[in-house]
């Protein structure tokens, strides 16, 4: 295992301490429970939002706590969920008397501590609402499994839903944008190589030089499938295909186009897979209102990479366009 | 004969030693159908109830030792298993009550109430491929013998017995729950890891439990 | 070699159409010959800002073009120097009338090639001034080499001549502030693995799993050393202690703080390296004015890092600050 | 008997053609000690040149052809090499002048000159582990053969020889100019992908020169 690292049991208290010191215009730290929370939070009257999850998907979330978007970020080690004690913590500390929105992947371990933590916050007076992301289609959904995943539509969900809440939206308005973000996301991954989690020291599964996930999370955790490489193109429609099916988007449709890449894959091949995206799009008459291309949710060290679209409407676009200002995410201010 | 708080701070003990122990088979399961930190996440919650041991008030009972253990998993651990081991214990201790000394029917009905409580929490049903694959035979067993008149020891031996024989058997099923279920048919072939850390924590109070007879 | 692309001889053209897909409000791109510009170059009465270089260093040179940085970049191929022909073409599209800087890392390629293009520009009647960065303090200097490799620092000139130029300075204070930008920075870096060129098909050089490779540049070439992996606080002192030693950056300097991923570290260790960056200039009494953590100059899919500081003046200070709008930089609009 | 027209096309065909066979060596050879490109920037420049070389209006000189070399080179191959080659192709083509056939002491000026607008542009010198150093004992050995009156396939045979020896001669080298020079000592104990481009191009000179004489 090759890391710039020094104890793995300390490398999200470590690196939270940097993030913390390269952006203390942005940001705090508190460390006993460990969040990040925004410099001026608690802010009075605007609803306060709080994500979190296992740490190595940075910038998720830390990244995004900032004007326009998070309120607080609640790292969990690595790749795994935190407890509800930290999470009870940050909600105290941006509770601005409007009411507290959590953003949740559909984890089982999330959502469970999540849970706690907002049911402790109700007992002290905080009124919190939840919402869970689940935009993965890799995963077939039922009413008798774990459900999907929530992958990268939950950035586009943080950032509408923060900007709602920037502009002073209540509660159950700020709720309820986040849901139709959710409900209009759509996602799906690849992996080229696995990645290691600092305290397993070995790589979550091997992958022979000519093979190739499909289908994975943010976990380094295998996909549905395995197959062999394939050119980027092909690669491309193997997301999209699947992804334009689900919601279904058609022609006419605007949206917004994301490619992620999981950490360890240059931007030059992020924009090479961009540019087959659009062109497929475009041959279905769907239309790109906006764009973001970069690691913006990642598994460490991964090479890989997912595509996410999601379906807009007018608000969302003019919330997406809202200034925003976190360490991964700025704009307009 | 009942065990008391001396069996119940044994079992601790035991169960940290026995998590730190297979930490690493542990986390070599949950990386094949998970993401790999389940061991790490259990050793680390174990790790950090020892030293809350020596703080136990005198007078302590067995109901409190779970609860200890209950809310330190559920602060330390993260992830699935630390709310689902964390509602577990509690709902264990809640079963054994201010008792001072758990016969057989006791310790069956606090092994009922913690699978219960992670039935309650995790909805997986059993044949989902989650720890609750080891823990329902486990207290079939327990009732059974509690039911036919076994002492504790006899109780948690069958339990024991029945969870690792219950872990075991997850190899072949398909995951409907926890991440395993994200996998789909190439979940199956694997062992459960949460199943497999239900069957060392009970086999870890079995193991207490002959000590304690032993005293 | 795993990667998300065509035919890798396409690489550059495909991603550059990608970029341009989804940076259309910002930039566009010519295709014969290929170069980036700014979508309302040239900008009259504007000094114009031309730079660019082998391709796989992104987001360097095309995403820093936009407003208050660059104004066209020349991408060539994987780690090769672009020829005259695009540098001309750029360096015709952006000129404003008020001539065009050319910021060029220093690379016997790159150099040459850039100097032919200026000459042809020269002939056509654009005033064109040079600026060579060499900020890597890595490579022994002396008149009889090649000279210091011009890397990360490469960042900092773009975005601070950029401010000066879109305030409206003239080529020369443009030119002497980027001078003097690269006069006061210093990097060095690291890797722990080495990158794949798509057309070479094999990796630059073999590493052990304990083995890493010091004072590299960010074109997969083989550092100076390869010591064994150490721990990430001596890691970074090994980067920090030539560059401190080589200004010399002393008590009551106010820097910028720079720590770049070359590709495919993650942001988890780049911050953790942060830390201890920051701590070590702390024990040495220079404070920390500006920082940047973040893949900005890359080396492909290298996992490393480089460490730059830059000695700030109030200028550098204000011009840093000001707005700029591109796809990898962005703030104040 | 000079070398001619024909002779010059010969050696660009057969430059694209040795190029195109060693690329895979050259590029070895440049990610050991450089960026890994040399081969693949060069065979991009030549494959550029050849579908040029139909073009050449009736007439054409040697010089014409070397000039188009220059200025293809200048214009496809980008990197170190393509601004130093297309300064010597084109101070080669300079020297050529609008000869139609180039005896023994025209072919040393050619190298002559080639040399020297490599050596203007790239400041290095010999010992510098670069191409200066498979050009300089090939224009070392073509001068001291023309100056004896041989023939021009005389003289690039000598040249060829000398650029081969030139650059096996820069594996114990320290390289102080190119890429190589940011490796330090480390570049010792590698041969220099330039010097050994050109050595390929001149043994293609020679040869083209072989097949003239046969016609
Ligand atoms: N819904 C559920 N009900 C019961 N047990 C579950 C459920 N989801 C997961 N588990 C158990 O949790 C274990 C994984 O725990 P762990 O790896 O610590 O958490 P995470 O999956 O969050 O990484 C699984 O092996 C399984 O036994
Ligand atoms: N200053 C110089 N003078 C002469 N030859 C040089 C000089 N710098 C580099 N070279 C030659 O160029 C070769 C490398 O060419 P190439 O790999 O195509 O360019 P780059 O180094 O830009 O990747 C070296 O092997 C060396 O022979
Ligand atoms: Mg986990
Ligand atoms: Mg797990
Ligand atoms: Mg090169
Ligand atoms: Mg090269």
């Amino acid at each position: 295992m090759k890391k710039i690292i020094n104890d793995p049991k300390r490398v999200v208290d470590e690196s939270v301490a940097g993030f913390a010191a390269a952006h203390a215009d942005l940001v705090r730290v508190e460390y006993d429970p460990i969040f990040v929370v925004r410099a001026d939070a608690p802010v009075a009257g605007k609803v306060g939002l709080v994500s979190g999850g296992g740490s190595g998907h940075e910038p998720l979330h830390a990244g995004y706590v900032g004007y326009g978007m998070l309120d607080a970020a609640v790292p969990g080690a690595v790749f795994t969920s935190p407890t509800p004690d930290p999470i009870l913590a940050a909600t105290k500390a941006v509770d601005g008397g409007a009411g507290v929105l959590h953003i949740v992947k559909n984890y089982t371990g999330d959502v469970l501590n999540f849970e706690t933590a907002a049911d402790l916050a109700a007992a002290e007076g905080i009124e919190v609402r939840a919402v869970v992301t689940n935009d993965d289609v890799a995963v077939k959904d039922s009413l008798y499994t774990a459900g999907r995943r929530g992958v990268a539509g939950t950035v586009l969900v943080e950032k509408i839903a923060g900007a709602a809440a920037q502009r002073g939206d209540s509660l159950d308005e700020v709720a309820a944008v986040a849901e139709r973000v959710n409900a209009n996301a759509r996602s799906m991954g690849l992996a080229l190589t696995p990645c290691i989690v600092p305290h397993a020291g070995e790589p979550s599964f091997t992958l022979a030089e000519d093979e190739i996930e499909i289908g994975i999370g943010i976990h380094g955790e295998p996909g549905r499938e395995r197959i062999k490489l394939e050119p980027a193109d092909r690669l491309v429609d193997r997301l999209l295909d699947p992804i334009l099916d689900d919601l279904p988007f058609g022609s006419g449709d605007r949206v917004l186009l994301f490619v992620n890449g999981m950490g360890g894959t240059p931007q030059l091949e992020l924009y090479l897979a961009y540019r087959r995206a659009a062109e497929a799009l475009g041959e279905r008459g769907i239309e790109i209102a906006r764009s973001l291309v970069g690691n913006y949710i990642t598994a460490l060290e991964m090479q890989g990479m997912s595509i996410t679209l999601l379906k807009l409407d007018d608000e969302m676009i003019q919330l997406w366009d809202a200034p925003v200002q976190t360490a991964a995410l700025r704009w307009g201010r | 004969m009942g065990l008391d708080i001396t069996w119940a701070v044994d079992w601790v003990r035991r169960s940290a030693e026995t998590v730190a122990e297979h930490r690493t088979r542990l986390i070599a399961l949950d990386r094949e159908i998970g993401d790999g930190d389940h061991g790490e996440n259990l050793d680390r919650g174990f790790q950090a109830v020892l030293p809350k041991l020596d703080d136990l008030a005198a007078g302590s009972t067995p109901g409190d030792v779970l609860k200890l253990v209950a809310t330190t998993l559920i602060s330390t651990v993260g992830g699935a298993a630390g709310p689902l081991y964390g509602t577990a214990y509690l709902k264990g201790a809640m079963a054994a009550g201010s008792a001072t000394s758990l016969d057989g029917p006791a310790i069956a009905a606090v092994l009922t109430a913690a699978r219960d409580g992670i039935v309650a929490r995790g909805k997986a049903e059993s044949g989902d491929k989650t720890m609750v694959d080891a823990w329902t035979p486990a207290v079939e067993a327990a009732d059974a013998e509690a039911a036919s008149g076994a002492d504790a020891r006899t109780v948690l031996e069958a339990a024991a017995s029945a969870a690792e024989a219950g872990a075991e058997a997850t190899e072949p099923l398909v995951a409907r729950k926890g991440r395993a279920s994200y996998l789909g048919e190439r979940s199956a072939g694997h062992r459960d890891p949460g199943a497999e850390s239900s069957a060392l924590l009970l086999r870890a109070a079995a193991d207490a439990a002959v000590a304690a007879a032993g005293d």
